[in-house]
């Protein structure tokens, strides 16, 4: 049966060959674009369906009681090796040697995803309870946001060591990993035995390929069905093309930018700060670099996250004149403010670095631009920097809490602090009351947009893919590539 | 045939040829460009234009107000090319004689010292060869941080081993023959035997070595310059710009273009002048 | 054989004396120039989990004692694990080297088999428009850089003729084009060095010598004025060797080549330091042996340098 | 007064490299003792190959003996390429046996004739100037020469570039490697009559190795008889001319054509002339040697006096 | 440019060399009007010459006068820079401005040539034995170890020992001598028709100076083959060579037999050559050397020994002499000998 599916090549831009989704690694897009057709979670968000949460490994979902939630799991799940997954695999998963201790492998992952887990317990074969430390008013969409991979723990347990393992893990996705060429290529092969039907392609062959022109080139020499990693300014080039189409750009992934006050002086000024943010032409970057396909982004209110969404809050906009006012008010007298970048690390960023600059430069702030090698040095300068976060579920928990709560590198670096933001985002994080959390949510984006400004959004980073006409795939707002077979809606509550 | 009566005694000097103008002619009108750059550059380097971003130069559907077009930022190439060429021949001149100077002198000191010395100076360029450039420009950027002047030594030391192993291997089979042993037992200083004697005799490969070394520097340095090394934003050279134009190869081509043709001329023009010196410096050709 | 040894023992000696130097030197460079944990976990990582990576790899312990750790284990053949990719560096340099090797050797060949006989070619015909031309050409060769002649060579073959395929490493018909991008540029440069040697020859009285044995010209570059030619050559070639592994970086990335050169640059610029120093080993190793082989080749072709007083007097 | 006194020394020339086989070395100067007299000149005839022009470059302190000394106005050399040794060389001087590659062909003959001027510090501009046209004058050439590069003259007029390069410092002791191998009768004439005049003025000592007998005994006070490595003869130049002791110097003199009719007196040697990486035992002549008897097979003759400033190693003639 | 005066074959009988038996052996080679310039500069001003079969001929004459550049103009061996005028015929083939396909079988196996400087004449890179075997390959058609043997044949006929073993030595290993013996060994590896020895012994020993110059002596009565020996050494030259020609400046001043050239010459510059032989017996004394250094570059308008000659009168001066044969087989370049005031 696997002769007549297609066989799917796919250039991307960077590769990492540790497959464990929960390792401290894979943090990082061009891990989770693999990483999703191997494996399933408990939960399913259908990002192309307002972040709708479906049923996946997991075929119901009980509220005990505030902290309490009980699953019941599919029956007949196949694991890659061909055994079937039974409770114990979750009960491993999620459980301390794999996720949640503080040496885990995991450990990383449960932090940024799953904190809030607190036990996990095995009822009987098919039902588990999920306890969490305290309330969660997000915890369903955690579960269907990343780190509840269900791996066979019998697999890891015979796996040599946790690296062996790490590159080759067994999960119950429609892939299973095939040939692995560190570094280069990885290739997926068909788990007919998929739970969710017939995954549409034999195999799918990730190829490392870093030159966007070599990409395109490949992609026109027809060598690959898809590419990624498109910058807008392709597009019109592939789509010239016949029988190549672009697909993407709707983007649930922005990028930031933050300050540290703490570590540089000048920019201790709250004045300061506010026309930084204030200075920049968001429109100017989304239509003109990214020539439409970004979304400008003011503020921290997405539609998708529903009831706690203020449509009616302002947030942060280009504004010239009160960037006067602000400056003027200020004690800012034209120091230099660094600016330091990697330049190389997301799509089009040295051009927009120096296009920023030049907004600051017009409005009379004098930022340099430092080009880096490396990450340390980056931390080692402090001022402004780059940073990118997504909503991987829709709740600004994602968003704002996920991006610059205390434990992320803003804060950790002692960049910034806010002692307040830092108790209502607990507060968002912690309790299910809808009221309390609006206001919350409301109180964090004051501090972070007018009170002590530490971080202000620039626009949706959209992920740009460029295919051959005939393949049939439909992307995500996120760099999660979904490759498996179409699965109806089984959507929770 | 001439009569016997023509009173020439010297044989008479090759005449510049038509390359050898059209190359001094190059290399005369880019230094022109290096020192006029900010005169002759019709907008600011950094000026960016999101709104007309990628404009095609006049000839291929641009217009006059960007001549040779924009790049990725709507900034206009044809002034960045200016600038650029400011920067790099600086950067590419400065770093190839010193590189070519170096590796010439560690060669020859390398050739001359048996023993210890030359098994140092060898250990030195094994060492060298060994390392990528990258790591040796990441102990530099480490050690002594980013300035320009450092940085054109830095280069300098791009390709000094080739040279210095080049230049060893001249001095060797040089002083083997009669000439350098005849100067020597002159008693000429070791010094004169290699300067006045050897070096001239080596000169033709020396000098291939030097126009190969030269786009080598150019293009090298735009790999730096992502470290945080050397020429860095707003600043732009050839470089830079040839970085940045790969991306665009296909899409804005100009962006490549421009520069690398300016590169690649003048290499020629570099190498048009370094095979006339090199014919200036052999009589046997005369 | 131990007169063997006396003449291979100095260079082995330096060439072990090199590979300590440079990797105590990467080592100190690339620890003190960055951050592994930071490069593979992110700017977004948390505090404890950097300080779990740093912990897991030994980063927390003082540079000295990482360094004598580094050397011991390395002594005992242990050159460490990727923390990139969890395994054994050696294995992992080992699994891509060979690819490497399949693309320089041939690379190699073809800048010698072009760049000889070009630059032979044009210093006979020295000074006319062909040598002009020819010599043009290689500057060209040189100056274009690899990734730019690589994707030209991908649009024409690839894309537009369908040739070639336009990247990786699977099938006799992708060598084509990386190997070509990657041997023009040094045939360029060999063709320049081969008519500079080849013209200094021709114009030695055994040239004369020969023409008078009635050895017709094309014989006479070849087999006189050719392999006194060649030694300067060589030099250069013995120095390419070296300088190889670097320079296929960028044709690696163009063609998506999985060779160590890309293999060098993801792991510098993550601090991926054990297999950083595989890497080197491996091209001090490469460089020890090909300095030893351009010895020998030396001597075959200069009889002159055969005896332990050539070049010295 | 002695200048120059050789003692003894021995030069061996290691075959091959290591990487190419098993050494082998080649004996090119054996236990060679001579003198050279301020102002007068000893000449060296023998074989080619015998080793005459290593013993010559010995003598200047170009090569280091692998035994022996070498003293010049009664002191050793200093180290090769020391500062002493380098200013020494303003006083000793080559006359080098292959022009061609002797001459740096990137200079002008002027040039080349100026630069131990320069490298010594002789004189300045002008005045150099004036002596390289003195010189070229003195060795035959004219003004014009000195502008020309060493490819475009001919090999005499080389020989002669060569000769004025090493008299330009006036140096105290010259060895003239074949200096005028290549010159017509009439610049040799010159040339001889030049060097004969700077030997009476300046008290030159001169070590002159040539294959022309008739020159050597024109120019030289003693003459030294190498074979194959080895001192076999010498003496004064015109008895070892007119009546040959050694029976290879006898065939030496008999092989030296003559006017009118040339090779009259010629007595060809018998058998080959020895290969220096595979000597004799005994006498290395014996092979070829008319008078050869079992003692000269088995023992080395000395170099032994044989009538007034006469030595000869033979076996046979002193008896 | 130049304009070749002497085409046909009418112009040969013009030739000195053809006094008498011109009939009975015809020449190896005739060179007419041969001029050669390097850039604007001439350095032969028009050699006639004509050496016959079997003839061995003697070129003496100042350093620098253009001995070798003869030959070499005549081989096709002089570099780009020169410019070559007038004529060399071997039978009916015109070697000046000749294809080099056709030189190129002339080379070595018509007409050989042994070179002035051994040491920079031999390739340092080949062995010996390779650079011998490859004119043998080349004229004999020999290869292999027919061609080795060959080979150490000649090397022994030179007079090398150990040849067999000496064929595997580079040039580096040997001495000058032992070089130009090679040399003289490659030389007649392509038994040519005519041999041009420039300088061939200079670096030899008395010895082995007389036993190659015999052995070429030798050579060239058993074969057959001319033989054209430039040398310095009169005597040398008196003893191998039936005829002698002595070149002052770029043109040919004297030709006659060896005898009459030795005993009677008539050119004041022979004269003066041979009163510069150092003697071989007797004391020391003052060697008599010609005053004055020859004609550089251009030559005076008059004759061109003029200017250094004892018996110069006002004529010689303005007016070049031309070829004048004196007696059979015998020609001088002298006014005085035309205006019959000189003698
Ligand atoms: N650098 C060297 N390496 C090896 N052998 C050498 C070297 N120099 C000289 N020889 C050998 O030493 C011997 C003596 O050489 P030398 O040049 O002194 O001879 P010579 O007497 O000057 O001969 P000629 O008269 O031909 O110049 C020769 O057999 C020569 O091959
Ligand atoms: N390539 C050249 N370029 C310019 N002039 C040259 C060149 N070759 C030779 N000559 C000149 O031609 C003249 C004749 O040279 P040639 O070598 O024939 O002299 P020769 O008679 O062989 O002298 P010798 O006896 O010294 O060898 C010389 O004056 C020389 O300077
Ligand atoms: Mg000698
Ligand atoms: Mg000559």
């Amino acid at each position: 049966a696997t002769g007549r599916r297609p066989n799917l090549n796919i250039a991307v831009q960077d590769l990492r060959t540790i497959l464990e989704p929960v390792d401290g690694s894979s943090i990082a897009n061009v891990s989770w674009r693999v990483q999703y057709s191997i494996f399933d979670q408990l939960l399913r968000t259908d990002y192309n369906d307002n972040f709708r949460l479906n049923f996946a490994l997991a075929t119901s979902l009980k509220q005990i009681d505030a902290t309490i939630h009980e699953i019941r799991l599919r029956d007949n799940v196949k694991f890659h090796d061909g055994s079937t997954m039974t409770a114990d695999d979750v009960v491993f998963s999620l459980g301390p040697d794999r996720l949640r201790g503080e040496n885990a492998p995991g450990a990383a992952v449960f932090a940024n995803f799953l904190s809030s887990l607190a036990d996990v317990q095995k009822i009987n074969d098919r039902t588990v309870r999920l306890i969490t430390r305290t309330e969660d008013p997000v915890f369903a969409q955690r579960l269907g946001a990343w780190g509840t991979q269900i791996i066979s723990a019998r697999a890891r347990a015979g796996a040599s060591s946790y690296d062996a393992w790490a590159t080759k893990p067994i999960g119950t996705g429609p892939y299973k990993i095939g040939e692995v060429r560190n570094g280069d290529e990885i290739t997926l092969v068909a788990h007919d035995e998929y739970w969710g039907g017939q995954p549409p392609f034999a195999s799918i062959r990730f190829k490392r390929l870093p030159e966007i022109a070599a990409r395109i080139a490949g992609l026109k020499s027809g060598d690959y069905d898809i590419v990624t990693d498109i910058t807008p300014d392709h597009i019109a080039e592939i789509e010239g093309v016949n029988g190549l189409s672009i697909v993407g750009g709707e983007a649930m992934w922005f990028r930031f930018l933050t300050f540290a006050p703490l570590r540089t002086p000048i920019l201790k000024d709250v004045d300061l700060r506010r026309a930084l943010a204030l200075a920049i032409d968001r429109g100017a970057l989304a239509d003109g670099l990214w020539d439409g396909r970004a979304k400008a982004l003011t503020s921290w209110q997405l539609p998708i996250f529903g009831e706690i969404n203020d449509p009616n809050r302002k947030g942060v906009s280009y504004d010239p004149a009160q960037v006067k006012e602000l400056l003027a008010k200020s004690s800012y007298r034209g120091e230099e403010i660094p600016y330091p970048s990697v330049g190389t690390y997301y799509p089009m960023q040295l051009a927009e670095n120096q296009a920023l600059v030049e907004m600051w430069k017009a409005a009379g702030i004098n930022v340099k631009l430092i080009m880096c090698e490396n990450w340390t040095q980056v931390g080692d300068i402090g001022g402004i920097n780059d940073t990118s976060g997504g909503a991987f579920y829709a709740d600004p928990v994602s968003m704002l809490w996920q991006i610059i709560g205390p434990t992320n590198d803003l804060q950790s670096t002692g960049g910034w602090t806010n002692a307040e933001f830092n108790a209502r985002g607990h507060e968002l994080e912690t309790t299910t009351d809808l009221a309390k959390r609006q206001a919350a949510f409301k109180r964090m984006q004051d501090i972070v947009e007018i009170e002590d400004p530490c971080i202000t959004p620039l626009h949706s980073m959209p992920f740009i893919y460029g295919q051959q006409a005939d393949v049939s795939w439909q992307p995500n707002p996120l760099p999660q590539m979904y490759l498996g077979p179409k699965m109806p809606p089984e959507p929770v509550a | 045939m001439k009569t016997a009566t023509v009173e020439t005694n010297r044989p008479s000097p090759r005449t510049v040829d038509l390359p050898t103008l059209l190359a001094v002619g190059w290399v005369l009108l880019m230094l022109f460009t290096a020192l006029a750059a900010p005169l002759m550059a019709p907008y600011e380097i950094t000026s960016i234009d999101l709104r007309h971003r990628l404009t095609p130069p006049v000839g291929f559907g641009g217009t006059m107000l960007h001549a040779l077009g924009t790049d990725d930022l709507g900034r206009d190439v044809a002034s960045r090319l200016f600038y650029s060429i400011r920067t790099s021949l600086l950067v590419a001149f400065g770093a190839t004689a010193i590189s070519v100077l170096v590796g010439t002198g560690i060669g020859f000191i390398a050739a001359y010292f048996r023993g210890l010395v030359e098994h140092a100076l060898l250990l030195m360029i094994d060492v060298q060869a060994s390392l990528p450039f990258l790591i040796v420009a990441l102990a530099m950027l480490a050690c002594f941080g980013n300035s320009l002047t450092l940085f054109v030594a830095l280069m300098g030391l791009y390709g000094w081993e080739r040279n210095a192993r080049l230049a060893r291997g001249l001095a060797i089979t040089a002083s083997a023959q009669g000439y350098a042993s005849a100067t020597r037992q002159l008693g000429a200083h070791p010094l004169r035997v290699y300067l006045r004697h050897i070096l001239p005799n080596s000169a033709a490969t020396l000098l291939v070595a030097a126009t190969v070394t030269f786009p080598e520097i150019v293009l090298v340095e735009s790999g730096l310059s992502f470290l945080g090394l050397g020429v860095q934003p707003p600043m732009t050279s050839l470089g830079v710009m040839v970085a940045a134009g790969r991306e665009y190869i296909t899409r804005a081509s100009w962006m490549l273009l421009a520069p690398s043709l300016v590169i690649v001329i003048t290499a020629v023009a570099v190498s048009v002048l370094g095979d006339w010196l090199r014919d200036k410096l052999d009589p046997t050709l005369k | 054989m131990s007169a063997v040894f006396r003449f291979a023992g100095p260079k082995l000696l330096r060439a072990g004396l090199s590979i300590l130097i440079v990797v105590t030197f990467t080592f100190v460079v690339l620890r003190a120039s960055g951050d592994p944990a930071l490069q593979i976990l992110g700017p977004s990582a948390r505090a404890p989990d950097l300080e779990a990576f740093r912990r897991h790899w030994g980063l927390d312990q003082p540079l000295y004692v990482q360094y004598v750790r580094y050397v011991l284990a390395a002594l005992h053949c242990d050159f460490g694990n990727s923390m990139l990719a969890g395994k054994p560096a050696l294995q992992l340099v080992f699994e891509r080297a060979p690819l490497t090797l399949a693309l320089m050797l041939p690379a190699l060949a073809l800048t010698m088999l072009i760049g000889i006989p070009v630059g032979a070619y044009a210093a006979m015909h020295r000074d006319t428009w062909v040598d002009r031309s020819v010599m043009m050409l290689t500057v060209f060769g040189f100056t274009v850089p690899s990734f730019v002649l690589g994707l030209l060579l991908i649009l024409i073959f690839s894309v537009t003729l369908g040739l070639f395929p336009s990247g990786g490493a699977d099938r006799p018909e992708s060598f084509v084009l990386p190997v070509l991008t990657l041997g023009l540029g040094g045939a360029a440069i060999i063709a320049r060095f081969t008519r500079s040697a080849m013209i200094e020859v021709l114009s030695q009285l055994y040239i004369v010598a020969a023409s008078a044995k009635g050895v017709t010209w094309r014989q006479v570059v070849r087999h006189h004025a050719f392999p006194n030619a060649i030694i300067p050559v060589l030099t250069l070639f013995g120095l390419m060797l070296g300088g190889q592994v670097a320079g296929a970086v960028l044709v690696e990335s163009v063609f998506g080549w999985p060779g160590i050169g890309q293999l060098l640059v993801v792991s510098v610029a993550n601090r991926d330091l054990a297999v950083v120093q595989v890497i080197l080993l491996l091209v001090a190793l490469t460089m020890t042996s090909a300095n030893l082989l351009m010895d020998l080749l030396y001597g075959v072709f200069d009889p002159r340098l055969r005896g332990t007083n050539s070049g010295s007097q | 007064m002695t200048l120059l006194r050789l003692n003894n020394i021995t030069r061996r020339f290691p075959l091959g490299s290591p990487l190419y086989g098993p050494r082998k070395y080649l004996v090119a100067v054996d236990g060679v003792s001579l003198d050279v007299e301020m102002g007068r000149t000893t000449g060296i005839v023998g074989e080619s190959g015998c080793g005459k022009s290593t013993t010559g470059r010995i003598a200047l302190g170009l090569e280091p003996p692998d035994s022996g000394g070498v003293l010049f106005q009664g002191f050793p050399l200093p180290r090769i390429d020391s500062k002493k040794w380098r200013a020494q060389r303003r006083q000793m001087q080559l006359v080098f046996q292959d022009t061609l590659a002797a001459l740096d062909r990137r200079m002008t003959v002027s040039a080349l004739i100026a630069e131990p001027l320069a490298i010594h510090g002789i004189g300045d501009s002008a005045s150099r100037e004036q002596r390289v046209a003195e010189l070229l004058h003195g060795v035959g050439l004219g003004e014009d020469h000195g502008r020309l590069y060493p490819h475009q003259l001919s090999g005499g007029q080389r020989q002669r570039v060569v000769l004025a390069r090493a008299l330009a410092p006036k140096p105290s002791l010259l060895v003239c490697d074949e200096p005028v191998s290549a010159l017509d009768l009439s610049v040799q004439a010159q040339i001889v009559n030049l060097l004969m005049d700077l030997q009476q003025e300046l008290g030159i000592g001169l070590l002159f190795i040539s294959h022309d007998l008739r020159v050597v005994r024109h120019v030289s006070d003693r003459i030294v008889v190498m074979y194959l490595g080895r001192v076999v003869e010498q003496g004064r130049a015109d008895a070892i001319i007119d009546q040959p002791a050694h029976p290879y110097t006898q065939a030496l003199v008999s092989a030296m054509p003559r006017l009118p009719g040339g090779f009259d007196h010629y007595v060809a040697l018998p058998g080959e002339p020895p290969s220096p990486t595979d000597r004799p035992c005994g006498c290395p002549f014996h092979p070829r040697c008319p008078l050869a008897r079992d003692v000269c097979r088995q023992s080395l003759p000395e170099l032994l006096p044989l009538g007034p400033e006469r030595q000869v190693a033979c076996h046979v003639v002193r008896h | 440019m130049l304009h070749k005066s002497f085409q046909n074959s009418a112009g040969a009988a013009l030739l000195p060399a053809h006094g008498i038996g011109a009939s009975a052996t015809k020449p190896a080679i005739s060179i007419a009007g041969l001029r050669v310039a390097f850039g604007d500069v001439p350095v032969l001003h028009g050699v006639d010459l004509a050496v016959n079969k079997g003839e061995a001929l003697g070129i003496v004459g100042e350093s620098g006068c253009g001995k070798s550049v003869t030959w070499r103009a005549v081989l096709g061996l002089l570099p780009k820079s020169a410019e070559i005028g007038g004529e060399a015929r071997i039978g009916d083939l015109d070697l000046v401005g000749a294809r080099q396909s056709v030189l190129d079988r002339v080379r070595g196996g018509r007409i050989a040539m042994i070179f002035q400087d051994p040491a920079s004449a031999l390739n340092p890179v080949h062995r010996i034995g390779a650079q011998i075997t490859e004119a043998l390959r080349l004229h004999r058609g020999l290869s292999g170890a027919a061609a080795r043997a060959q080979a150490c044949c000649l090397l022994d006929q030179v007079g090398i020992a150990a040849a067999a073993s000496r064929l595997n030595a580079y040039p580096h290993e040997l001495s000058g001598g032992q070089n130009q013996r090679v040399m003289i060994a490659i030389a007649l590896a392509g038994r040519p028709e005519l041999l041009i020895a420039d300088e061939p012994t200079t670096a030899l020993d008395a010895t082995v100076q007389a036993q190659i110059l015999l052995l070429l002596k030798d050579i060239q009565r058993d074969t057959g083959m001319a033989l054209v020996m430039i040398s310095h050494d009169l005597a040398a030259v008196a003893a191998v060579c039936d005829r002698a020609c002595v070149m002052y400046a770029g043109q040919i001043v004297e030709t006659a037999p060896k005898h009459t050239l030795l005993t009677a010459p008539e050119h004041p510059y022979t004269r003066d050559l041979i009163g510069a032989i150092p003697p071989s017996h007797g004391p020391r004394m003052r060697l008599t050397a010609i005053a004055g250094a020859p004609p550089q570059r251009n030559l005076p308008p008059g004759c061109a020994y003029a200017p250094r000659c004892r018996h110069a009168i006002a004529v010689c001066r303005t007016s070049r002499p031309e070829p004048r044969q004196v007696a059979a087989r015998h020609s001088v370049r002298c006014l005085r000998l035309d205006a019959g005031t000189y003698q």
